[in-house]
C-alpha cells in the first residue's frame, strides 16, 4: 500500500528542513557572540585581590597621580606595580593599625612580596609597551576606563586584537594632548575630529599595523 | 535521458554486434528493477561482505589510532622534516582527490557526451568520488601542525582578530575547491538516488524500510512535471560539475605550480594533473567494478563494453600523463636552468631513482598493453593492471613532492626523507575508511542507477506510429 | 484505496493505469485533445513526449541557476577584495593588495557552488518536494509507478471533470484499470 | 653477510671518484637507501622515535601541549596570572627594562670580558664587553653558552660528605682540622689541585697559604692549555713568557698547526685583528695566511695556502724554514714531498720579503721545541717588537702542569698525601690515562672536590662542595694581556655554590674560615691599590635569592634596550655612569674606584708591560721523531671543549663548524686515507696503541692530513648529567703524559660496526652553483665587479608586479665571507637570544634541528684532501618579495612596513608550505613539542621579549625584531631617528670578526648601505627575484702567485 505517511508529514518534512538550517545558523552565531563575551575576555569582571585596594579612593578621593605608583609607565614597557615600600610611605603613618592593611605591613615586615591578581592580562605572545603609548598621547583612561571610579580594579575593554587594531588604524579618534594623559574624565577642548588629526600630525603618530609590532 | 529518444539505426546495430552491448539482451523493466534492488532489499548479506567489511573496518580503526596519536604528539610522528615539509600527507591527499575525479567525469562529462555506457557504472563511481574526497579532505586539515586552529582559521568568518584567510595562497584555493567539489558531488549523487529511493520504498517489505526509503525519496511519485525539472536539473548539475572537476585538480596542481621549487614550478601541471586524476580514477573504478559485477552477478549490466571503454580511457589519459613526464624531462634540459636540470638528473639517478623508474615502467610502458584487445578482455589481468596503475600514480606524487623538496637550491640544506610506521598507518587507514564506506554503500544503496537502467531496456522505446 | 471515498465525500481524481509508455503517451494526448487540462502522468522513467502531451512549458530552472552562479561568484570575489584591500591590507610578498589574478580560483569555486546549490534547492522547491503524503499514493496499484507501470491521473478540480463521464472516457483508452483517487 | 655486500657496493661507488664528484659521492653514500638500510639493521627504523629525548619527556609535555593549544583557541579563557612586585625595589632597576652588568668569564687560564643582560635579576644573555682588550665586544661560543650552564638543573646542589648532606660550616670545620693537623708538618701532606689560576686574589690566597705551609703544594691541571707554548718560551728565553701577537700589523702570517683565531684566550682579538686586513671594505693591502696543519681548523679555512701535514712532520717544516731564514743554531732539515718543499720555498721568500711585517705562530699542540724555533724565526724576521711582543703570563703560577701532575700522582701513590683538595676541574676524567689518576686519588686518606657537577672526580672524593658559576660569584681574572676584570655576580648562587675564594678562606689564618667572596676580593684589591676603604658598602648579595648584585649597572652594549652607538665605548651619554648617578653620598676613595672598575668591566692599568727577552743560543733538538703509519692528534672538542660543557645542550646540538656533527665526537680522517683503508663515515674502528684501545666511528674530513686521525676529547663522560652522560666516545684512554698531543704508530682495525652520526649538512659541494663567489687578488684588481658578473643574466621583465618602496627604515644585513671563520659564536648567540629549543640527536638526524641561523660550509677545489673551505652564515634572507608569504593560507607570515619578513607564531597553523617554498630552507618547524615548558630553571634563562614557541608552528630568524622594536621605542621616546649601529642583532654582536653588519638600507651613510654599494656585494639566487635583504661579500683570496699562478677566469667558485 503506497501511502506510507500521514498528511501532517508534508508540513513536518518542510518544517524540519527549515529548523535544521535555523539551528546550524544559530549555533554559529552563538559561537561568534560567545567569543566576544565578557566570559572569554574577562571584561567588567571584579577580581578578588589579597587587599581590597580601591583606585576610586586613592585616585578619585585622594587624587594621587598614576605615576606615583606606576613609576615606569613613561619609560618602560611595563607600567610597574608599586613595591610594598611605596604603600608604606604613607601607611606607616596613616591607618598604620587598620586591620585591612595588615597584609601590607606583614609583607614589609617579613620581606614577603604581595601577590596581586593580574587584571589586564594580555596573552604571552602579545608585546605591549606602555611608554610609547603614553608618549604618543594615549590617555590611561582610553584603555583602562575611569579608574577613579573603580572601587576594585576591573578591565573595561575586551583587549582583543580587533579592539587594538581599531585604534592603531584610526589613532585620531583616541589621541589626546600629552598634558591630559593622566586626566580622568577628559573632555577635548575642541571636538576630537579637529584636535585628533592635528595631534596625530604633531606627535608623528604612525598607527603601526605590521604583525611584528605586537607579535615576536 | 540519452537512451530515451534513441532509435538504433542499422549501422549502429551493426556496431552493436561487433562491440558488446551496454546491457545484456532480454531485460525488462521488471527484471532490471528486481535484480538491482534485490541486492539491497531481499538477498541475504553474504559472508564475503562481512569479511570484507571487517577487514576494511580494522584499517579504519588503525586510522583512528593514528589520528589520535597525531593530535596528542604532533606531526613529528611522521617522517617529514626540513627540507621535506610535505610527504605522505600531501601525496595521499593528491592521490585520493585524483581518484575521486573519475566518478564525476563518468556521471557528468559522459552524460554531456551522451555516452550510454555510463548509466550502469555512474552510481558507484559517484559514490567512489564521495568516499575518495572524504579521505582526501582529511589531509589538508591533518597535515597542519595545529589542526584544532586550521579547522576554522582556513575559512573566512568574522573573528576577534579582524583577520581573514590569505586568498593568494593555493592552500586556500584548495580549501574552497575541495569543499565545493565534495558538496556538489554529494548533491549530484543524492539527486540521482531519489527516484531509486522511491522504487525501493515501493518494493520494500518491512515498514521501517518503507519509512526510511520513503523519507529519503522525498515523496517522489514520478510525476511528468517533476521528471521534466528533474532531467533539467540533472543536466545542469552535470554541466556545472564538468568545469568543476577540471578545476579541482588544476587547483591541486597549483599547490606545486605556484611555488618557486624546481620540479614544482611548471606550467604543464594543471592539464597533466587532471589527466593523471582521470587515469587513476578509472583504474580505481575498474578495481571496484570487476569484483562488484562478479560477486553480485551484474555482468549483464556492467558488460565487456564498459571494461573496454574504461581501458581505452585509461590508455588515452595514461598517454597524456606519459607525455607530461617527457615534457618535464625535455624542459629540464631545454630550459638550460641548472636547478631544473639537476632536479631531473636527481630523479633519474638520485637516491629515489628506483621509484622514478618504477613509475615510468607503469605509467608509460605498462599501459601500452591496453592497445591489445586480448589484454582488454582478460578480466583478472585487468584487475591486476588497474591496481598497478593506482600504485604508479601514488609513486608519481611521491616523486613530484619528495624528490623536488629533498634537493632544491642550496646544497647545504639537502636531506633525505624516510617514512615512519605512522606514515604507513595513516595511508592504509584512509584506504580502510574508503572501503568501509564502499562496503556499506553496496549493501544499503542501489549500486547501479535503477531508473537509468530502465531507460535503456528495449521496452522503454516508444513505438513510432502514434501522432 | 477503495473505501477512501466513503470517508471523504469528494474525489482527488481518477487514475488510469497502463503497462507501457506508448499507451500512456497516446492516452495523455487523447485526454488533452478531449479538453482535459488538470491532469498528470506518473512514470518509472522520464518520458519526454509527455511534456508535449501534457503541454508543459519549459522550466525556469536554468535562469535561476545562472542567477545563483552570478551571485556566488560576485560574493566570492567581493569577499576576497574586501578582505585583502579594505579590511586588513597586508604586504604579502610585495604583491598588490588587489591581486585579482590570484583571486580567480576562489571566485570560480564560489560561482560553481552558488549555481549548484540553486540548482539543487530550486529543483526540489519547484517540484514542491519533499511531499511524503500525496493522494495518488492512495491508489493501491500506484506502487508500480516507480517500477514498471504508467499512470494517468485526471484531477477532480478540472472543469470538465465528472466522475462518470471521465471514468468512461478513461475506460475508452484501454487501460489496465481505472481507480478513484481519494484526496 | 649481506652487510658486507652492501658496503662493498658503496665502496665501489666511492672508488674512482675525484674532485667535486667526490663530495657528491660522500653525500650519496650517507644518502643511498641501501646505506640507510644498512644503518637501520644496527638502528631499527624509528627506534629514534622511541629513544627520542623529546618523546621521552612524555606525559607532562603532552599535558602542557594540550594546555598550550587550549590557550590559543579563540573561545577559551586565559588562566589567571599573578603580579608579584618587589617589597623594596632596587633603585637602579626599572621594571620591564634589562640591566647590563660587566663581568668576565674565567676560562682555561684567562678571562674574557663580558656584559651580561639581566631582566629583573635574571641573567638571560651574554654580550662581549666592547672596552675589554681580549673581547672587544665579541664573544666565543663558550661564553654565549655559559648562560645555559648557569641554569643547568643537573648542577650539584648540596654539600655532601660520603653522600650525607652537610652544611658549609661542617666542611669548614673539617678543613680547619686538616689545617691544624698540617700546620705541624708544614703542610707536607696537603695538596691543592686547581685549574690554571688566572685570579690575582686566588693567587694571593694561595701564596698566603704556602707561606704558612711551605711544604704544601698547589698543582694546576688544565687538559688543554698552552703547555708547549710555555715550555717553548722557557727553552727559547729560559723564562715563562706569553707572546702577544699584533696580527693586524702582519702582511704575511704562517700558522703551524695553530687555530689562532678561534682557540685560546687571544682568539677573539687575533680574529678581529686578522679580519681588519681582510674585510671587503679593506683598502690597504690584504694580508696573506699560510697554514700548515695536521687537522682542518677554522683559521686554516681562511688560509690562502694550506698544507695538510702529519703533526710530527710540522717540526721538520719549522726547522727547514728556520734554516732557510738562516736562524742561528738550527740545522737544515730536508722536507719530504715535492708539494711541501715548493710550499716552503715560496713561503720563505714571502716571509723574507715581509721582515718586521710577518708573523709565525705555532699551535699549542706542537711540541715545545717547535715553539722555541718559531720564537727564533720571529726574532730572525725582526718581528719581535713589531708583530709579536712578550709579556709575563696571564696565569699567576706558570709551570709545567703535566710534570707537576705526574709528581702529584707519584706522591699520592706513595701515600705521602694526607689530604687533597680538588678545586674545580675534573682530573679523574681529563688526566692523561697513563697516570691512572683515579686510582692514585683513591689512595689519599681525605679527598675533597669542589665543582659544579657531581662528576667522575666527585665520585672519588669524600667531600663534594658545589662550586658557584662565574655568574654567581665575586672574583677577579686576568685577560691574556694581563688586564684584570672584577667578576661580579649577576644572581645569588642558585644551588648554594661556593666560589674558590670562599673555599680557600677555610685555610686562611684570618676570618675564621667563612668569609663572603665579596670581602675577600675587595680586601685584596684595597690592599693592592692602597686606597682607603672607609665605610665600605655591605654586600647585599646575601639577600635572599634572585636579586641582582648591587653592582653598578653597565651601559648596555650597542643594540640593547637603551642602545648606544656600535663600537662607541659604553661610556656613551645614553646612560650616565653610576658614579654620577650614585645616590649614596661620600663614597670612600676605594669604593669610587671599585664602582668604576665594576662599571667599566676592567681595572685600568693592569695590562702587562712588554718584557725584553733574550734568545738562548742553541736550539733544542727535534722533539718528535717523524713517525710512520697512522698518527693520532688530540684536540679539545670544538663544542664541549675538554668535557666541561658536555651537559650543555646548546653546545651538544651545535653543528661543529667543520664537520657539522652534533651530539657526538668522531675520529676525523682524510678522505684519501679512508679510501685506502676502505672506511666510510660512520664505520666504527678500534684504535690501539700501547695496550690501550679506543672504539670510535670515523668521519671523513676533507683537509685532514693523510694518515692522521683527530680525536676530540670531552665525550664519553660517565657522570655528566642528563644531557652529557654516556654520549659520544671517550678517547682519553690513548692520551698519555708522554704524548699528550700527538700519538704515533697507532693500529687501526675495523670492527665492521657502523654508528649513526647526526650531521646537519650532508652535502659540501656547490654543484657548480654560484652561491659562493671567489676571486684571487689579481682577478679582483683586474675586475672589481667579478661577483656581479657571475650572476646569470636576469631578464628585465622578471616580474609583472609594481615595485614596492619602503619609507622610513628598511632593515638589511650584509655578511662578509672574507672574514667569517665559521666559529659558531653567532649560532649560539642566536639560540640564546631567541629561545631556540634543543631537539635531541634523533631529531637532528631526521633533519629537524631548530637553529635559526646556520653556517653553511662548502668545499671547492679538486683535491678532497686539501680543498678550499668557505663558511656562509645563513639567516633568514628576509626576501622583499618573499615566496613564503604568498603561500601561507592564514597570513601567519607577512611583510612589515620596514621590510621585515614577520613570522607570527600564534597565527601559524603549521602547513609547512612556507618552508617548502623557501629557496634557502631557513625556516624551522616544531614537529613535536620542542620548547621546554617543564624545566623551571631554564624558564629563568628565557628572553622575555621573544615568544617561546609551542608545537606545530613554524619559526625562523626575525633579524632580532625584538631589538629593533626596543630601539624604535627608545628613539621615539627621545624624539630622534634610530642611529646607525643602534640595532645590533645577536649574531652580529657575537661575531669576533664583525663579519655580520646590520642596519638601515634607506640611510646611505649606514655601514650596511656602504657594504651594499661595495663591488663585492652580491645576493643569493637573484634570478628568482625574491630580492633578499641579506647580501654577501664575495671572497677575495690573496694567494702567492709563485704557488698559484694567476688564472684568467676564476674557477674556484665552480666547485
Amino acid at each position: 500500500m503506497p501511502q506510507i505517511f500521514d498528511r501532517s508529514a508534508n508540513f513536518l518534512s518542510k518544517a524540519s528542513l527549515g529548523g535544521l538550517l535555523l539551528f546550524v545558523g544559530g549555533v554559529i552565531t552563538l559561537l561568534m557572540v560567545f567569543g566576544r563575551s565578557s566570559y572569554v575576555t574577562r571584561a567588567n569582571e571584579y577580581i578578588e585581590q589579597p587587599i581590597q585596594f580601591s583606585h576610586a579612593h586613592h585616585v578619585g578621593d585622594d587624587g594621587i597621580d598614576c605615576r606615583y605608583c606606576h613609576t615606569s609607565v613613561e619609560t618602560s614597557a611595563f607600567a610597574g606595580i608599586p613595591p610594598t615600600k611605596t604603600c608604606m610611605n604613607c601607611h606607616s603613618q596613616l591607618w598604620n593599625t587598620a586591620p585591612i592593611l595588615e597584609p601590607v605591613r606583614a609583607s614589609f615586615r617579613d620581606d614577603k612580596p604581595l601577590h596581586w591578581i593580574r587584571v589586564h592580562d594580555l596573552p604571552d605572545f602579545v608585546y605591549f609597551n606602555h611608554s610609547i603609548h603614553v608618549k604618543k598621547g594615549m590617555g590611561c583612561e582610553t584603555c583602562h576606563g575611569r579608574v577613579d571610579q573603580m572601587p576594585l580594579m576591573l578591565q573595561r575593554n575586551s583587549l582583543q586584537m580587533e579592539w587594538c587594531i581599531n585604534c592603531h588604524r584610526n589613532p585620531e579618534n583616541y589621541v589626546r594632548p600629552r598634558s591630559e594623559i593622566f586626566t580622568m574624565g577628559y573632555q577635548p577642548a575642541e571636538p576630537q575630529s579637529v584636535i585628533g588629526p592635528r595631534l596625530v600630525k604633531q606627535y608623528a603618530i604612525k598607527g603601526n599595523t605590521s604583525c611584528s609590532t605586537c607579535h615576536r | 535521458m540519452a537512451a530515451k529518444e534513441h532509435v538504433p539505426d542499422h549501422e549502429e546495430l551493426a556496431l552493436m554486434q561487433r562491440t558488446p552491448a551496454v546491457i545484456a539482451p532480454g531485460h525488462t523493466f521488471e527484471s532490471v528493477t528486481d535484480s538491482i534492488s534485490s541486492i539491497v532489499l531481499t538477498k541475504r548479506t553474504t559472508i564475503g561482505w562481512f569479511f570484507g567489511f571487517a577487514l576494511a573496518f580494522m584499517f579504519l580503526m588503525v586510522l583512528n589510532m593514528t589520528i589520535g596519536k597525531l593530535l596528542l604528539e604532533g606531526i613529528g610522528i611522521w617522517g617529514n622534516n626540513i627540507p621535506v615539509g610535505w610527504a605522505f600527507d600531501i601525496i595521499n591527499f593528491v592521490w585520493w582527490i585524483g581518484i575521486g575525479h573519475a566518478g564525476t567525469l563518468i556521471s557528468a562529462i559522459l552524460l554531456l557526451f551522451r555516452q550510454q555506457w555510463r548509466t550502469s557504472i555512474n552510481r558507484f563511481a559517484e559514490a567512489m568520488t564521495l568516499f575518495a574526497v572524504a579521505c582526501a579532505a582529511m589531509f589538508p586539515l591533518l597535515h597542519t601542525g595545529r589542526p584544532w586552529l586550521a579547522i576554522y582559521w582556513l575559512f573566512p568568518y568574522p573573528n576577534t582578530m579582524g583577520l581573514w584567510p590569505q586568498f593568494r595562497s593555493p592552500l586556500i584555493w584548495d580549501v574552497f575547491a575541495v569543499s565545493t567539489y565534495g558538496t556538489v558531488s554529494a548533491l549530484f549523487w543524492f539527486t540521482g538516488l531519489v527516484p531509486d529511493m522511491a522504487t525501493l520504498r515501493d518494493r520494500a517489505q518491512s515498514k521501517a524500510a518503507r519509512v526510511i526509503f520513503g523519507m529519503l525519496s522525498l515523496g517522489w511519485r514520478g510525476s511528468a512535471r517533476h521528471w521534466q525539472r528533474y532531467e533539467m536539473a540533472y543536466l545542469l548539475l552535470a554541466g556545472i560539475s564538468t568545469p568543476l572537476v577540471l578545476s579541482v585538480h588544476s587547483v591541486v596542481s597549483f599547490d606545486f605550480a605556484v611555488s618557486v621549487l624546481p620540479g614544482w614550478h611548471a606550467t604543464i601541471f594543471p592539464p597533466y594533473f587532471v589527466a593523471g586524476a582521470i587515469y587513476s580514477g578509472f583504474a580505481m573504478v575498474m578495481t571496484l567494478a570487476i569484483p562488484l559485477r562478479k560477486f553480485y552477478g551484474l555482468e549483464d549490466f556492467i558488460t565487456m563494453r564498459h571494461i573496454h571503454n574504461m581501458t581505452k580511457v585509461m590508455l588515452a589519459t595514461g598517454m597524456i600523463v606519459a607525455y607530461g613526464y617527457a615534457n618535464e624531462a625535455f624542459f629540464a634540459w631545454y630550459s638550460s636552468n641548472a636547478y631544473e636540470a639537476y632536479m631531473m638528473l636527481n630523479r633519474m639517478t638520485g637516491p629515489y631513482a628506483v621509484f622514478y623508474w618504477t613509475l615510468i615502467a607503469i605509467n608509460a610502458v605498462m599501459i601500452q598493453l591496453f592497445w591489445f584487445r586480448k589484454i582488454r578482455e582478460n578480466i583478472p589481468l585487468l584487475f591486476v593492471l588497474s591496481l598497478l596503475v593506482n600504485v604508479g600514480m601514488w609513486l608519481e606524487r611521491f616523486i613530484i613532492i619528495v624528490t623536488s623538496l629533498h634537493r632544491d637550491f642550496l646544497p647545504s640544506s639537502w636531506d633525505m626523507y624516510y617514512p615512519t610506521r605512522w606514515d604507513f598507518a595513516m595511508f592504509t587507514g584512509t584506504i580502510g575508511l574508503f572501503f568501509s564506506l564502499f562496503f556499506l554503500f553496496v549493501r544499503f544503496l542501489p549500486a547501479i542507477a535503477i531508473f537509468e537502467m530502465r531507460t535503456i531496456v528495449p521496452e522503454a522505446k516508444l513505438k513510432q506510429h502514434h501522432g | 484505496m477503495s473505501h477512501g471515498p466513503a470517508e471523504t465525500p469528494t474525489l482527488y481524481g481518477l487514475m488510469a493505469e497502463f503497462d507501457n509508455p506508448t499507451a500512456l503517451v497516446e492516452a495523455t494526448t487523447r485526454a488533452r485533445l478531449d479538453g482535459y487540462r488538470k491532469m498528470d502522468a506518473f512514470t518509472p522513467i522520464p518520458i519526454h513526449e509527455l511534456d508535449e502531451a501534457l503541454g508543459l512549458r519549459r522550466t525556469r530552472l536554468p535562469r535561476l541557476v545562472l542567477l545563483g552562479g552570478i551571485l556566488g561568484g560576485s560574493a566570492g570575489f567581493s569577499l576576497e577584495y574586501w578582505a585583502s584591500t579594505i579590511a586588513y591590507p597586508m604586504n604579502i610578498g610585495a604583491r598588490p593588495f588587489n591581486s585579482w589574478p590570484q583571486f580567480i580560483p576562489v571566485t570560480f569555486e564560489t560561482t560553481v557552488l552558488g549555481a549548484a546549490l540553486t540548482c539543487f534547492i530550486g529543483m526540489w522547491a519547484l517540484n514542491k518536494l519533499p511531499m511524503p503524503y500525496h493522494p495518488v499514493f492512495n491508489v493501491p496499484a500506484f506502487d508500480r509507478a516507480s517500477q514498471d507501470r504508467f499512470f494517468l491521473c485526471i484531477e477532480a478540480t478540472d472543469p470538465r471533470f465528472d466522475s462518470h463521464t471521465t471514468r468512461a472516457f478513461l475506460e475508452s483508452l484501454h487501460p489496465v484499470g481505472v481507480s478513484d483517487v481519494a484526496p | 653477510m649481506s652487510e658486507i655486500k652492501d658496503i662493498d657496493a658503496l665502496r665501489a661507488q666511492l672508488d674512482g671518484t675525484r674532485g667535486k664528484e667526490y663530495w657528491r659521492s660522500l653525500e650519496a653514500l650517507s644518502g643511498t637507501p641501501e646505506f640507510k638500510e644498512f644503518l637501520h639493521r644496527e638502528f631499527p627504523q624509528n627506534a629514534s622515535e622511541w629513544l627520542d629525548p623529546v618523546g621521552r619527556r612524555g606525559f607532562l609535555k603532552l599535558m602542557s601541549a594540550s594546555l598550550a593549544l587550549a590557550g590559543v583557541s579563540a573561545c577559551t579563557r586565559q588562566p589567571t596570572e599573578e603580579l608579584v612586585p618587589y617589597v623594596r625595589q632596587p633603585e637602579e632597576l626599572v621594571p620591564g627594562k634589562p640591566l647590563f652588568y660587566a663581568t668576565a668569564m674565567p676560562f682555561a687560564g684567562a678571562g674574557m670580558g663580558l656584559l651580561v643582560e639581566s631582566h629583573e635579576g635574571r641573567p638571560t644573555k651574554i654580550e662581549g664587553n666592547p672596552d675589554h682588550p681580549s673581547s672587544r665586544g665579541a664573544t666565543d661560543l663558550f661564553a654565549q653558552a655559559s648562560i645555559l650552564g648557569l641554569y643547568d638543573p643537573d648542577r650539584s646542589t648540596t654539600i655532601t660528605n660520603l653522600g650525607d648532606i652537610e652544611p658549609f660550616s661542617a666542611f669548614v670545620v673539617a678543613m680547619r682540622s686538616v689545617l691544624a693537623a698540617q700546620l705541624s708538618k708544614k703542610g707536607a701532606g696537603l695538596r691543592i689541585l686547581t685549574e690554571t689560576i688566572a685570579s690575582p686574589t686566588m693567587a694571593a690566597q694561595i701564596d698566603d697559604l704556602l707561606t704558612r705551609l711551605p711544604a704544601a703544594k698547589v698543582v694546576q691541571w688544565e687538559p688543554f692549555f698552552g703547555h708547549n707554548a710555555r715550555e717553548g718560551s722557557r727553552l727559547a728565553f729560559n723564562e715563562y713568557v706569553a707572546p702577544q701577537y699584533a696580527v693586524e700589523k702582519a702582511d704575511v702570517i704562517l700558522s703551524l698547526d695553530a687555530d689562532f683565531m678561534c682557540v685560546g684566550a687571544a682568539g677573539l682579538r687575533n680574529a678581529r685583528a686578522f679580519a681588519s686586513r681582510r674585510r671587503a671594505e679593506n683598502t690597504g693591502t690584504r694580508n696573506r695566511l699560510y697554514a700548515v696543519e695536521s687537522t682542518p681548523t677554522n683559521s686554516g679555512s681562511r688560509a690562502d695556502h694550506r698544507l695538510p701535514l702529519k703533526a710530527s712532520q710540522i717540526e721538520g717544516v719549522a726547522r727547514a724554514l728556520a734554516a732557510k731564514l738562516n736562524v742561528p743554531g738550527v740545522a737544515a732539515v730536508s722536507v719530504s714531498g715535492e708539494a711541501a718543499s715548493k710550499f716552503l720555498e715560496s713561503l720563505a721568500v714571502d716571509l723574507q720579503g715581509a721582515r718586521g711585517k710577518s708573523l709565525v705562530i705555532a699551535g699549542d699542540s706542537q711540541p715545545a721545541s717547535v715553539h722555541a724555533v718559531v720564537h727564533a724565526i720571529n726574532a730572525a724576521l725582526g718581528n719581535v717588537g713589531q708583530t709579536v711582543s712578550y709579556t709575563q703570563t696571564p696565569e699567576a703560577r706558570p709551570g709545567n702542569q703535566i710534570a707537576s701532575l705526574r709528581e702529584l700522582v707519584g706522591e699520592m701513590n706513595a701515600g705521602t698525601v694526607d689530604f687533597v683538595l680538588i678545586l674545580g676541574g675534573n682530573p679523574v676524567y681529563t688526566a692523561p690515562a697513563d697516570l691512572k689518576f683515579g686510582d692514585a686519588l683513591a689512595k689519599v686518606r681525605l679527598r675533597a672536590h669542589v665543582g659544579q657537577y657531581e662528576d667522575e672526580t666527585a665520585e672519588k672524593c669524600q667531600w663534594h662542595v658545589p662550586e658557584a658559576h662565574y655568574l654567581e660569584m665575586w672574583s677577579d681574572v686576568r685577560a691574556d694581556d694581563g688586564t684584570v676584570t672584577i667578576v661580579q655576580p649577576l644572581i645569588a648562587p642558585l644551588y648554594g655554590g661556593k666560589s674558590p675564594h670562599e673555599i680557600l678562606a677555610a685555610f686562611a689564618e684570618t676570618g675564621g674560615g667563612e668569609r663572603p667572596g665579596y670581602d675577600i676580593v675587595r680586601e685584596y684589591w684595597a690592599k693592592q691599590t692602597g686606597l682607603s676603604t672607609a665605610a665600605p658598602a655591605a654586600p647585599p648579595v646575601v639577600v635572599a635569592a634572585p636579586v641582582p648584585a648591587p653592582a653598578a649597572p653597565k651601559a648596555p652594549p650597542a643594540g640593547a634596550a637603551a642602545g648606544v652607538g656600535a663600537g662607541a665605548p659604553a661610556a656613551a651619554p645614553a646612560v650616565p655612569a653610576p658614579i654620577a648617578a650614585a645616590p649614596k653620598p661620600a663614597l670612600s676613595p676605594f669604593d669610587l674606584a671599585w664602582r668604576k672598575w665594576l662599571h667599566d668591566g676592567l681595572v685600568p692599568g693592569t695590562a702587562f708591560a712588554t718584557r725584553q727577552v733574550t734568545l738562548q743560543g742553541a736550539m733544542p733538538p727535534a722533539a718528535t721523531p717523524v713517525g710512520d703509519g697512522l698518527e693520532v692528534v688530540f684536540r679539545p672538542d670544538p663544542a664541549v671543549h675538554d668535557g666541561r660543557f658536555s651537559n650543555n645542550a646548546w653546545l651538544q646540538e651545535l653543528p661543529k663548524s667543520l664537520t657539522k656533527l652534533t651530539w657526538d665526537n668522531a675520529a676525523l680522517i682524510a678522505p684519501g686515507t679512508a679510501k685506502r683503508l676502505l672506511l666510510i663515515s660512520g664505520d666504527v674502528v678500534e684504535l690501539k696503541q700501547g695496550g690501550q684501545t679506543v672504539r670510535i666511528p670515523v668521519w671523513l674530513a676533507p683537509g685532514q692530513a693523510a694518515d692522521t686521525l683527530t680525536l676530540h676529547l670531552g665525550y664519553g663522560r660517565t657522570r655528566s648529567g642528563r644531557t652529557g652522560t654516556g654520549i659520544g666516545f671517550a678517547v682519553n684512554a690513548l692520551r698519555t703524559t708522554g704524548a699528550p698531543d700527538t700519538l704515533a704508530g697507532v693500529q687501526l682495525t675495523k670492527t665492521g660496526d657502523n654508528y649513526e652520526l647526526a650531521c646537519t649538512q650532508d652535502h659540501g659541494s656547490l654543484e657548480g652553483r654560484n652561491l659562493i663567489r671567489v676571486a684571487t687578488q689579481a682577478q679582483y684588481t683586474a675586475d672589481p665587479s667579478f661577483a656581479a658578473k657571475m650572476q646569470e643574466e636576469i631578464p628585465k621583465t622578471l616580474t609583472m608586479l609594481p615595485p614596492r618602496s619602503y619609507e622610513g627604515y628598511a632593515w638589511g644585513m650584509a655578511i662578509d665571507q672574507n672574514v667569517c671563520t665559521g666559529c659558531n659564536a653567532c649560532v649560539v648567540a642566536c639560540q640564546a637570544e631567541n629561545n631556540v629549543p634543543v631537539v635531541g640527536k634523533s631529531q637532528v638526524a631526521n633533519g629537524r634541528e631548530m637553529h635559526w641561523l646556520r653556517v653553511d660550509r662548502y668545499y671547492t677545489g679538486d683535491d678532497p684532501d686539501n680543498p678550499d673551505t668557505y663558511h656562509q652564515p645563513m639567516p633568514c634572507q628576509q626576501c622583499e618579495s618573499a615566496p613564503c608569504e604568498v603561500v601561507c593560507p592564514v597570513s601567519a607570515t607577512t611583510h612589515s612596513d620596514e621590510g621585515l619578513n614577520d613570522m607570527v607564531y600564534n597565527r601559524c597553523v603549521g602547513t609547512r608550505y612556507c618552508s617548502n617554498n623557501c629557496p634557502f630552507k631557513v625556516r624551522r618547524f616544531n614537529f613535536l613539542l620542542y620548547g621546554d615548558f617543564t624545566t623551571e630553571s631554564y624558564k629563568l634563562q628565557r628572553n622575555p621579549d621573544v615568544t617561546v614557541r609551542s608545537r606545530g608552528v613554524m619559526e625562523k630568524c626575525t633579524y632580532c625584531v625584538q631589538r629593533i622594536n626596543q630601539a624604535r621605542v627608545a628613539s621615539k621616546l627621545d624624539d630622534r631617528e634610530i642611529r646607525d649601529g643602534e640595532v645590533v642583532t645577536a649574531c652580529q654582536s657575537a661575531c669576533p670578526t664583525e663579519a655580520i653588519v646590520f642596519g638601515n638600507l634607506n640611510d646611505p651613510n649606514s655601514r650596511v648601505s656602504k657594504l651594499r654599494a661595495n663591488t663585492l656585494n652580491y645576493r643569493l639566487l637573484e634570478e628568482l627575484n625574491v630580492r633578499p635583504r641579506t647580501s654577501y661579500m664575495a671572497v677575495v683570496r690573496n694567494p702567492n702567485t709563485t704557488l698559484e699562478p694567476a688564472k684568467p677566469t676564476n674557477g674556484e667558485e665552480r666547485g
